[in-house]
């Protein structure tokens, strides 16, 4: 009984010792990780999923905190991503986190008293304008956050949908019914 | 709004599989001439039970019926996992294999197109390893048994189990050449002695061989019609003859020459009807070449060292658990691509 | 004899084109009203320079090239644009294009027409003239030619491609056997732009007569050009195909032809740069095949935006007719309506019948029996895009090479399950298109972001800053005040060390986020993760560079935050 | 040397782990989604198979001895949760991206049943070391060897109509089950 407890005791005793020595010879530094999650993470730093940001999400999703359906403008399509590169199953989006269509948010100059709210709000930087001057969006950097709908005193800002042109039309998924062949 | 092209003149996959039908009837016709018609019986509890499940699964699958039925691809099947069964089998056990293929094996994975495994190598093989007994009561050729069933009685057999009085189920039956000479080769008796056993014919077993040559001819055939590519049975037929030529070559007395186990068992069938199902192998020329030569490898290793008598089901199976493999490892250069370039 | 090569695959579909060749080319009439899209070519829409109401000469410039890769619009004959407005057109997506409507008056008057010589002209004058003219590749592409001819490296061979392997279509083949001339003399034109030697026309085997007509006028012309038949194989017309065919060489994919040092025009588009060098006329009509399913199938000379259904009026569609189909069967559109104009990519207009062309039957799923693969001709293994393409896995689809598909349609051709192939490829390149761009938007709203981030850090940073000196101001005021003889306490001493504290803080702050974002195991990483996170260090670098820019002039931009 | 090799031979085929002992399908299942990713997991458990084989004869035999068998299970488990710790550490820093999509399959690695399968069947057979690490290796091959085929098929699969209630796991679970029926054919090559 004695003899087992000290084989035991020896055995942990060097295995401990290795692998104390390999935690100190393979220390890793850093999170590289939360990269990869921001690069397919849509950038548009609306804040939907509830963190300030597409980086602070990402770091979020990768210390395990936040789930990968948290996103809805990346689409379903940004969970499938996010689930390969996690290499967990893919999990559809909540009831309250639906994708919408893509869209611009648009300033009605009309209205606009250039408060400058809306410029604070944007987290990108794309309304250009100055306090008491009208303020416009620069439609090409919008990421149609929404965030600057809210902040708008005078309610001037709408999001308007991109509609489909020439530049950016797509082939269609082919669909058919099956008919019966005769 | 359709794409181009605008004009297509394809060979349907209905007519594909129609001329894979008509290139087995040689093959046919031969057995039924050799070992009577109870092959026929098999053939039509296979394709029933194919087409009702088939029907069945589509129906819960909610696809429509009428044109996967109609594109043969369930009856040839059927007609395969038949051939590959002895004749004089109980009417349970085609109809139980297949439905097992054309239900697991086919529609689970989604049907015609994504099955990885094919079908009646599935249906054989479930077969064998859950009814080793009734697999193995192979008829012998006619007239060369102690007695012989007439058409009646080989029918009453299959569906009540009943045979005429006096006679033993033993007599009518045998083994198969391949399963005949392992056994006899484990019992010590040397080949050229196994050789003039009285099934036995000129190169394999007494009217087998000519079954398989009767497969051979309608297999070349579907080659001559580009039905089926050239690289996998030859690639596969080629392994086996070499591999069983070499071990022939070095210890004749244990085992057989290549033409034995060209013509024995399912080599002629699995070289031009079940290797090449394009579903289940690769497609690429090389791919297709490294997928006979594995099975051919697999088949030869089963026959000669394994616990079944013949390898060509399972070969075929283990084969195609590679075949994405073999796919992805020998994508061909492509135009304006140099060779081995980064992909 | 020049050595002939071949290429993987190709088919043999009926050709169809002895319906269209019996007759000569002729004039269409001119029709009530011309509708011209100020996007007729690859590249940036021309922009318009006329005004509504405006009276034009034949030949007069009315939409004007913007970027690099861009063409001029020129009015198609005399007479008033009533409306420069969203205009149906000739594109799978239905979807209007900014068109000009001009309504002849009848007179067809040319504007200033100026020939030039081409031999006193140097290569970059004669591309800007060509580009002033508006000319484009005639045979589907609509590229700009003067493109063509701006080439890094030396071009030793001009190929002149006269194969026409689309079924249906003879508009090059009535232009050979008419025009073989004016053909000869635009292909000289070019090939002294280019500066090359070597010449070779190749032409499909099923076009003896043009093959004559073309040996002829090069023999007259006494220029060293070889005329070389190839056989007929679809798709051998394809720039890359017949190059292949003719000298052996195989255009790298990804790669143009003059990276092989080999350059290639349609045989109508050295008959158009012969026209506009020769003769000062611009690109304002083209010869157009209309056949299929009409009484009179034949090859009309049009000005480019007669409607189309001018053209199907003047061969006299048959009445089961229920579809039109622009170019050929085999890589051509279908017409959203057959009112739209003809533009200058128009080779062909084909009426279309069930009975003519019946509708493909239900597709079947694949069963990978690899004949697209056997007639695929750059190689690629369709059944795999199809595969891939079908369950949205772009980037597997992209891995096996989907751009490299040319869409010829020979594998949709011969494919058992009649799988429109060709269908799932364009929609799998103009989906990895979208997301390439959005990727590019989102890379640019991280950026954004986060210089942003930096912006406001910095603000805050600055606004503590102007408090500490604030403070400090206040205490040397008051150790003023206090006393004159004071002990030798120095305030600012203090006030300094707090903010040199401050920014100390924040540089290591900064440091240390530089430091967690920066991986220190960066050994066995892929390619791939290498070239991202190499990515990701130059935009960080590009931030820096921006924020030491922004420093610089101490103003940030867009400041307009009242701090 | 013929020994040695029939023991490799026999424990990658014919008694392959996975498909015929049915041992370690969690990982089996887990992490075969992919083809690199199940390439990586199947050196990782090779390593730690092969180790773990190698020094578990070495405690079984000279430390624990006939007498106190009773202790082989309980020091195995020791001698291999260190193993896989120590691979986890290496992995975790040559590879940050494997660790993290490896996820918690790379810790369980320590319970596959595969691993502290092997070396107790090395006890039973009472190999020799030599022997034992060819065990180890052949079962370890054997484990990659169907983790790869079997990730092809499933990337494969990806693409297919696999009707709704059979998606995922569940034609994986079928998948697995017909492979397994496939590697019944090798029953017999090798006694």
């Amino acid at each position: 009984m004695i003899t087992a407890l000290w084989i035991m005791i020896a055995l942990a005793a060097l295995l401990g010792m290795i692998l104390g020595y390999a935690s100190i010879r393979f220390r890793v530094e850093g999170n590289p990780l939360a990269e990869k999650i921001d690069a397919v993470l849509p950038q548009t730093q609306c804040g939907q999923c509830g963190y300030p940001g597409c980086k602070p999400y990402a770091e979020a999703i990768a210390k395990g905190e936040a789930d990968i359906n948290l996103c809805p403008p990346g689409g379903e399509e940004g969970i499938h991503k996010l689930a390969e590169l996690l290499g967990v199953e893919f999990k559809p989006f909540g009831e309250n986190a639906q994708p919408k269509p893509k869209a611009v948010a648009f300033i009605d100059e009309q209205t606009c008293i250039g408060c400058t709210l809306c410029i604070q709000a944007c987290p990108v930087d794309a309304i250009s304008g100055a306090a008491k001057q009208m303020h416009t969006i620069i439609a090409a950097e919008c990421t149609g956050c929404e965030l600057c709908v809210p902040p708008c005193p005078v309610d001037c800002i709408s999001m308007v949908p991109i509609e489909e042109q020439l530049t950016n039309w797509k082939w269609r998924y082919p669909v058919f019914k099956l008919r019966q062949t005769s | 709004m359709l794409s181009s092209p605008f004009i297509t003149r394809p060979l349907t996959v209905d007519r594909i599989m129609l001329r894979v039908l008509y290139a087995l009837l040689p093959g046919i016709t031969l057995y039924v001439w050799y070992f009577g018609p109870a092959i026929l019986v098999s053939i039509a509890l296979a394709v029933t039970a194919a087409l009702a499940t088939e029907a069945l699964m589509l129906k819960l699958r909610d696809r429509p019926v009428r044109p996967f039925l109609a594109d043969y691809s369930a009856l040839l099947t059927g007609v395969l996992i038949a051939l590959s069964i002895p004749p004089l089998a109980p009417w349970w056990l085609p109809v139980v294999g297949t439905a097992f293929a054309i239900a697991v094996a086919k529609h689970l994975y989604g049907g015609l197109g994504s099955n990885p495994f094919n079908p009646a190598m599935i249906g054989y093989a479930v077969l064998i390893i859950s009814f080793p007994q009734e697999m193995t009561q192979w008829l012998s050729p006619q007239g060369m048994g102690h007695s012989v069933l007439t058409y009646g009685d080989q029918l009453r057999y299959v569906f009540s189990g009943v045979l005429p009085v006096g006679m033993q189920l033993d007599a009518l039956t045998m083994s198969t050449p391949l399963d005949t000479m392992k056994t006899q080769l484990h019992l010590g008796m040397p080949m050229s002695d196994i050789r003039d056993l009285p099934i036995y014919g000129r190169l394999a077993g007494k009217g087998s061989e000519m079954v398989a040559a009767g497969f051979a001819l309608g297999g070349i055939y579907l080659l001559i019609a580009r039905i089926i590519p050239w690289q996998l049975p030859l690639a596969f037929l080629g392994t086996l003859f070499a591999l069983s030529g070499i071990f022939n070559l070095i210890d004749p007395a244990h085992y057989a020459p290549p033409l034995f186990h060209w013509f024995s068992g399912a080599a002629m069938i699995g070289a031009f009807f079940i290797l090449t199902d394009p579903i289940t192998s690769p497609t690429t020329a090389k791919g297709r070449i490294a997928f006979g030569i594995g099975a051919g490898l697999l088949t030869f290793l089963i026959r000669a060292y394994g616990g079944f008598p013949d390898g060509v089901a399972f070969a075929t199976i283990l084969m195609n658990m590679c075949v994405p493999l073999i796919d992805a490892w020998t994508q061909p250069r492509i135009f304006g691509k140099k060779k081995g370039s980064e992909r | 004899m020049t050595r002939l090569h071949s290429f993987h695959g190709g088919i043999h579909p009926l050709t169809h084109k002895k319906e269209s060749t019996q007759s000569p080319i002729i004039s269409a009439p001119l029709p009530a009203q011309l509708i011209v899209p100020f996007r007729q070519h690859a590249g940036d829409a021309a922009k318009p320079v006329v005004q509504v109401g405006e009276r034009v000469l034949k030949g007069q410039l009315i939409g004007e090239p913007v970027g690099m890769i861009s063409s001029s619009i020129h009015a198609p004959t005399s007479g008033t644009i009533t409306a420069i407005e969203l205009q149906q057109i000739a594109h799978p997506s239905a979807l209007p294009d900014l068109c000009a409507t001009l309504v002849p008056d009848g007179l067809d008057e040319w504007g200033v027409r100026q020939p030039l010589n081409y031999r006193q002209l140097s290569s970059d004058e004669l591309q800007k003239h060509l580009r002033r003219c508006g000319i484009v590749g005639l045979g589907g592409a609509a590229f700009p030619s003067d493109m063509k001819l701006s080439h890094p490296v030396v071009v030793d061979t001009l190929v002149i491609n006269g194969a026409e392997c689309e079924p249906y279509i003879t508009c090059d083949d009535m232009l050979m056997r008419e025009r073989a001339e004016g053909i000869v003399r635009g292909i000289e034109i070019l090939r002294h732009a280019l500066g090359t030697d070597s010449v070779l026309i190749g032409i499909e085997d099923n076009k003896p007569q043009a093959i004559a007509a073309m040996q002829r006028a090069v023999d007259d012309s006494s220029h060293p050009f070889k005329v070389v038949t190839v056989p007929t194989l679809y798709p051998g017309g394809s720039a890359k195909h017949l190059i292949k065919v003719l000298t052996g060489v195989e255009v790298p994919s990804g790669k143009l032809p003059t990276d092989v040092g080999v350059q290639c025009f349609n045989v109508a588009t050295a008959y158009a740069a012969h026209r506009a060098v020769e003769h000062g006329e611009p690109l304002v009509s083209r010869v157009v095949t209309v056949t299929g399913n009409v009484e009179q199938p034949r090859n009309y000379e049009a000005l480019i935006g007669t409607p189309f259904s001018d053209l199907v009026a003047l061969s006299v569609a048959k009445p089961d007719t229920n579809r039109y189909i622009m170019g050929g069967p085999m890589m051509g559109v279908e017409l959203p309506a057959v009112n739209v104009p003809l533009v200058k990519a128009s080779n062909c207009v084909i009426a279309a019948s069930d009975a003519l062309f019946p509708p493909p039957p239900a597709p079947m799923p694949c069963i990978r029996c690899t004949r697209c693969a056997q007639v695929c001709p750059v190689e690629l293994q369709p059944q795999d895009l199809f595969w891939f393409a079908q369950s949205h896995n772009f980037g597997k689809a992209q891995e096996f090479d989907l751009f490299d598909c040319i869409e010829c349609g020979a594998c949709a051709y011969v494919c058992p399950s009649s799988i429109p192939l060709v269908q799932y490829y364009r929609y799998a390149k103009s989906e990895i298109r979208a997301r390439d761009l959005e990727k590019r938007a989102a890379d640019l709203a991280r950026e954004r972001h986060e210089f942003r981030q930096f912006r406001i850090e910095r603000e805050k940073q600055e606004k503590a800053e102007r408090l500490a000196q604030k403070e400090r101001a206040a205490a040397e005021a008051k150790a003023a005040a206090a006393t004159v003889i004071a002990t030798p306490v120095d305030p600012t001493a203090d006030a300094d060390d707090t903010q040199q504290m401050r920014i100390d803080a924040a540089l290591a702050r900064a440091k240390e986020q530089a430091a967690a974002a920066t991986p220190k195991n960066t050994e066995a990483l892929t390619p791939e993760q290498r070239a991202e996170i190499e990515a990701i260090e130059a935009r960080r670098a590009h931030i820096h560079e921006l924020a030491a820019d922004a420093g610089a002039d101490d103003e940030p931009p867009k400041h307009s935050q009242g701090n | 040397m013929t020994d040695y090799l029939l023991i490799l031979i026999g424990t990658v085929f014919v008694n392959n782990i996975v498909m015929v002992k049915i041992l370690g399908l969690c990982p089996f299942m887990g992490v075969s989604k992919k083809l690199e990713t199940s390439l990586s997991m199947g050196a990782a458990t090779t390593f730690v198979l092969t180790i773990a084989s190698g020094s578990s004869y070495l405690v079984n035999h000279y430390l624990l001895g006939p007498d106190l068998a009773y202790l082989t299970t309980l020091s195995f488990i020791v001698v291999i949760a260190a193993t896989v710790q120590f691979t986890e550490m290496v992995v975790k820093k040559t590879s940050p991206v494997l660790y993290q999509v490896l996820g918690i399959y790379l810790p369980l690695i320590t319970t596959n049943c595969a691993v502290l399968g092997i070396p107790l069947l090395n006890v039973q057979a009472k190999h020799n070391f030599i022997e034992s690490l060819l065990f180890g290796l052949g079962g370890a091959l054997g484990f990659t060897l169907v983790m790869v085929l079997f990730a092809g098929m499933r990337e494969r699969l990806e693409g297919a109509d696999v009707p709704a209630v059979f998606r995922g796991t569940a034609i994986a679970m079928v998948t697995a089950g017909l492979m397994s029926l496939a590697f019944m054919g090798f029953s017999g090559l090798v006694k």
